[in-house]
């Protein structure tokens, strides 16, 4: 790698903007988003920022199984974001849909609508869980920096890419 | 100037959860309001008849991750009451305990989110680190940080270890302290002041007549506490006034939050002092008989109720639960008409949303005002009477 | 042939563009440390605004759909433009090589320029957000903007010159015009803090009512030049108070040789701009952000009041010391 | 919210509804009446005007399998809580609106009507609110026959951007 992107990649793992996405959950894991930003955590050290817009966002933390009614809301919201970006989904119900899973209102894990890099167990997890989730996501940033995109996972992954698409 | 729609929600940084206003303003005064809050609705209601007592306990839980020990208290105590089965002191004790916890971890939570909500960050971070303690002192107690997992019907899980109490209650002499600070704080810092005073009036007779619950209620000069109206276990036992004023605005609504930190403590301190020796649970039976029961609690964002009817089985044959973030809705959307823009946020945080409570099962009528006293037009004469009178037009 | 590179090197390198690019982020860096611990936190590493500004710039740029390509990337740019040229009149080592008679007026000018960029931006991106956000800073800019001018204007009509520099020496052969006019010293700082949109005046970009004001539909390189834009007006608007206020990077004794005058000048410049960033820190730390309508009353009422209070005041001593 | 003459016990409650049906009292603050789907506008007229009730509790709504049932539930500054039930058949599942009567029973009777399919008749805009937009007409997902249909699309879907 040239002195350019060494410098980008640096840059990105220095400075990671958070947006918070509920999906439908029960609050537990926002709070516990928002208290690591607050004076016991400070994410601000790690130069993690919580951003309102996800125009100006590296990373989507969706909380919560998606609701029917949320669904195409975290699509646009992830849309809108600028590559690259990077989703994490916090706790059972943002993997699987949790206790949730299976309700008639309920679609499942976030992984459903958008492509999650990683995922954060706990019921909610504690926040340097959540801090510990955004380190992974940037050791994947990096990693994918090598492989010159994300496509090398995704091959990997014997899943079928997690979008739904419905006309 | 000509009329703006702005959206705000379902995503808004405002608002930690879902919810959608479609906010009609003429210029910065907002004339009307569409609200839709269902975007939390998993169906929980559903679920919840189609697993045993012991399974719809976690599940409740997860109603909303704020007020979970409201939800489970609640409806283990109408379960309880359905099978005719008595809770040892300890249990109750260790439950009134917890649930003052997180009452004042709710409602720190809440001063911090109004501080954001007016950008004054500074006493948001202040407050959160002051919610920590708290958060330690639950986790202590419970093992857990926000879902604790305490409850059963029967009673609590855990018990409480001796060796615990004197750092608890050293902890809660710190809380209090800072709890007279923020007190101090809002009382003399100005930019909180002309942001929370004569915003989002509600006046007693229109708190009455939309029905509004908790905090919202009591600012407004309404004595309604179901922890003095309907105790239930073992409150009457308890040390502990209602707080009340009758400034019917944001600020009063802060006050009485922060009175009721006060008010926490002091049960907190009475409860650990006095805590009953014994067991923390009984053996429940299996299945309840058939009966009918309004199950209620004074949540941190008021009164809380869960329709339960058993019927001769293991399951509930139906649980409507009704929020207080529900009964305070209608009361936001009279008292934003005729705000400005920027008000929307600290009073719609004002009444403490709980969408994910609220969206379980929800409901959010544009046509509220409506059904009330005011027809549109006369909502958007009232906006553009008040926008000239501000504007000395 | 010499002078014209050394007028290239400190237009472009030092103190010019360069050191402001530099300086600025340094800024950014204390305002957010300084919020920080306010809050009892630790706060960003000193690195922090260069890794924003170099992540920022290799982000993806999207335009919005409908949305002029050419016009958006071109506001960013223009606003930059405009704070860097009137940083170049701002004395930071000594009297700036550019100052002329009036260049006071120039930077006043330049220094509203990102502020009305920031409007048309609101509006350009369609974004209702930005809309709104964007109509409060032109409203905001017509309530700080008249006290902020007559509060500059007092030094100069005391000195009895529109130009920086001669203000600059005014204060070094009387006293600093800080002790002299502190009614009007203070208008100065509420206008700066308003004029950068901090908090309390951060109506227009409201995080919690407009997403981010007219910054909402900012992505990539637009929004890292923007942010930094805004780093460097608040070096150039604290340098330009420092200079007309706390006597700028003059130092009372002539120092030789010239490097050495230049150096310590240097030193005085940062210092005082530091000591105005603490207080305009410390005031965004420790207040909640009041409402456009209050805003409006509490300029028009008092702000204007005091800043007309501190001309009167300030005509009547300089007609006794001319009479 | 004046207090009326006499204060509001179970008794008085019995004495003043004993004409609209049977009135139990499960519990010492709790008191239920029976009342018939036509008059449970007359019957809330009548807990509001003789026994003081101002604050709407709880409507809930419960299928019992055969019937639906409504319960509204009032208190007022007595703090006894008076509930009125009324039973509405299935295949007819309708009952007049009081939203008029209790401003804030306008949000309930909507969440209601949405996840049972009662219609509030009178009620201003009943309209979807709880579901998705794309949740297909006719389907209540709390009634208790009701069941998911795996071959049905319930909403949910998720378009690309452009």
């Amino acid at each position: 790698m040239n002195l350019s992107q060494r410098l980008v990649g640096w840059a990105r793992r220095k400075s990671p903007w958070i947006t918070v996405f509920n999906s439908g959950s029960c609050n537990a894991c926002d709070i516990e988003v928002i208290a690591a930003i607050t004076p016991r955590f400070d994410v601000e050290r790690f130069g993690i920022l919580a951003k309102g817009s996800p125009r100006h966002s590296d990373i989507l933390i969706v909380t919560g199984p998606v609701t029917l009614k949320q669904a195409k809301r975290l699509r646009m919201i992830y849309d809108q974001m600028p590559e690259p970006k990077y989703v994490i989904a916090t706790g059972a119900c943002g993997a699987t849909g949790g206790v949730f899973q299976g309700l008639y209102h309920v679609l499942g894990g976030a992984d459903r609508v958008v492509p999650v890099d990683v995922y954060v167990a706990g019921c909610p997890p504690r926040p340097d869980e959540i801090i510990d989730a955004v380190v992974k996501c940037l050791e994947l940033m990096d990693e994918d920096a090598k492989h010159g995109g994300k496509e090398w996972r995704m091959k990997a992954a014997a899943a079928p890419p997690p979008v739904e698409v419905t006309a | 100037m000509p009329e703006v729609v702005v959206p705000i929600g379902p995503y808004h940084p405002a608002l930690k959860e879902p919810v959608n206003f479609r906010v009609i303003a003429d210029g910065e005064v907002i004339v009307r309001l569409e609200l839709d809050i269902a975007y939390n609705h998993r169906g929980i209601e559903k679920a919840a008849e189609s697993r045993d007592f012991i399974r719809v306990v976690p599940l409740l839980e997860r109603i909303c991750g704020i007020c979970s020990h409201s939800h489970t208290t609640n409806f283990v105590k109408g379960i309880e009451e359905a099978m005719g089965l008595t809770v040892p002191r300890r249990g109750q004790y260790l439950r009134v305990v917890v649930a003052e916890l997180e009452r004042m971890h709710s409602h720190l939570l809440w001063l911090g989110v109004a501080a954001h909500e007016i950008g004054f960050n500074t006493l948001f971070m202040w407050t959160w680190r002051d919610r920590e303690a708290v958060q330690d002192i639950l986790e202590e107690i419970s093992g857990n940080r926000v879902n604790y997992a305490i409850n059963e019907v029967g009673g609590v899980r855990r018990d409480l270890r001796p060796s615990a109490i004197p750092g608890i209650l050293k902890r809660l002499d710190v809380l209090e302290k800072r709890t007279e600070r923020y007190l101090e704080l809002l009382r003399h810092e100005p930019t909180t002041a002309i942001r929370f005073q004569g915003v989002g009036r509600l006046s007693r007779a229109q708190a009455l007549e939309y029905g509004t619950v908790g905090p919202t209620a009591r600012a407004s000069g309404i004595d309604y506490d179901i922890r003095k109206d309907d105790p239930y276990v073992l409150y009457e036992e308890m040390p502990f006034a209602v707080v009340t004023n009758g400034h019917g605005d944001v600020y009063g609504r802060t006050l009485v939050r922060i009175g009721e930190l006060r008010e926490s403590i002091r049960i907190i301190r009475h409860a650990l002092e006095n805590l009953p020796q014994g067991a923390v649970r009984a053996t429940p039976p299996r299945v309840a008989p058939r009966a009918e029961i309004l199950s209620r609690y004074e949540a941190p964002r008021g009164e809380l109720s869960h329709f339960i009817r058993t019927n001769n089985t293991d399951r509930v044959e139906r649980l409507d639960v009704r929020t207080p973030t529900l009964a305070n809705w209608t009361s936001v959307a009279v008292s934003l008409v005729g705000q400005h823009l920027a008000d929307i946020p600290v009073v719609v945080a004002a009444i403490d949303p709980c969408l994910s409570c609220t969206s379980r099962i929800t409901v959010v009528d544009e046509g509220l005002a409506r059904t009330s006293v005011l027809t549109w037009d006369e909502l958007r004469a009232h906006g553009i009477r008040f926008y000239r009178e501000k504007e000395g037009l | 042939m010499t002078e014209v590179w050394l007028l290239v090197l400190y237009a472009m390198v030092f103190p010019g563009v360069l050191f402001l690019v530099i300086y600025a982020l340094f800024l950014q860096y204390v305002d957010r440390k300084i919020a920080a611990r306010t809050q009892n936190r630790v706060g960003p590493p000193l690195v922090q605004p260069f890794a924003d500004v170099v992540k920022l710039l290799s982000k993806e740029d999207i335009t919005p759909e409908g949305v002029d390509r050419r016009g958006m990337r071109a506001i960013p740019l223009l606003a930059f433009a405009a704070v860097a040229t009137a940083f170049l009149y701002v004395p930071v080592i000594g009297t700036s090589p550019f100052a002329f008679e009036g260049d006071l007026v120039v930077v006043l000018y330049l220094l509203t320029l990102p502020t009305i960029l920031l409007f048309v931006l609101g509006w350009v991106t369609r974004n209702i957000f930005a809309a709104v956000g964007g109509t409060r800073t032109v409203t905001q800019l017509f309530i700080y903007e008249v006290p902020f001018f007559l509060a500059l204007l007092g030094p100069a009509i005391a000195a009895g010159s529109w130009s920086i520099s001669e203000i600059m020496a005014w204060q070094g052969a009387n006293l600093i015009l800080a002790i002299l006019q502190p009614i009007g010293f203070v208008v100065a700082l509420i206008g700066l803090q308003a004029k950068l949109e901090r908090t309390p005046f951060d109506i227009p970009e409201a995080e919690t009512e407009l997403v981010a004001g007219p910054w909402t539909e900012l992505t990539g390189r637009k929004l890292a030049v923007m942010r930094l834009t805004m780093d460097m007006a608040l070096v150039a608007g604290s340098g330009l108070i420092a200079a007309l206020f706390l006597g700028g990077p003059a130092t009372p004794w002539v120092l030789e040789p010239a490097w050495l005058g230049g150096l310590v000048g240097f030193g005085v410049f940062v210092l005082k701009t530091l000591g105005i960033l603490l207080i305009l820190a410390l005031v965004r730390a420790g207040m909640g952000r009041v409402r456009i309508d209050q805003l409006n009353d509490f300029g028009w009422k008092y702000l204007a009041t005091a800043a007309i209070l501190q001309i009167l005041i300030v005509l009547l001593m300089v007609g006794e010391v001319w009479a | 919210m004046t207090e009326p003459a006499a204060p509001v016990t179970p008794a008085r409650v019995v004495e003043a509804m004993a004409d609209f049906g049977l009135v139990t009292t499960p519990r010492r603050n709790r008191v239920r009446i029976v009342v018939s789907r036509d008059r449970i506008r007359d019957g809330l007229l009548r807990v509001q005007g003789q026994l003081a009730c101002d604050h709407v509790v709880h409507i809930a709504a419960v299928d019992n399998g055969s019937t639906f049932e409504l319960h509204y539930s009032l208190t007022g500054p007595h703090r006894l809580i008076v509930t009125l039930a009324v039973a509405v058949p299935r295949d007819d599942a309708r009952v007049v609106s009081v939203h008029d009567l209790l401003p804030p029973a306008g949000i309930y009777e909507r969440q209601i009507h949405d996840l049972f399919g009662i219609v509030f008749e009178g009620h201003p805009n009943l309209k979807r609110l709880i579901l998705t937009e794309d949740w297909p007409e006719g389907e209540y997902p709390l009634r208790k026959d009701w069941k998911m249909d795996p071959n049905r699309s319930y909403g949910g879907a998720v378009t690309e951007a452009k």
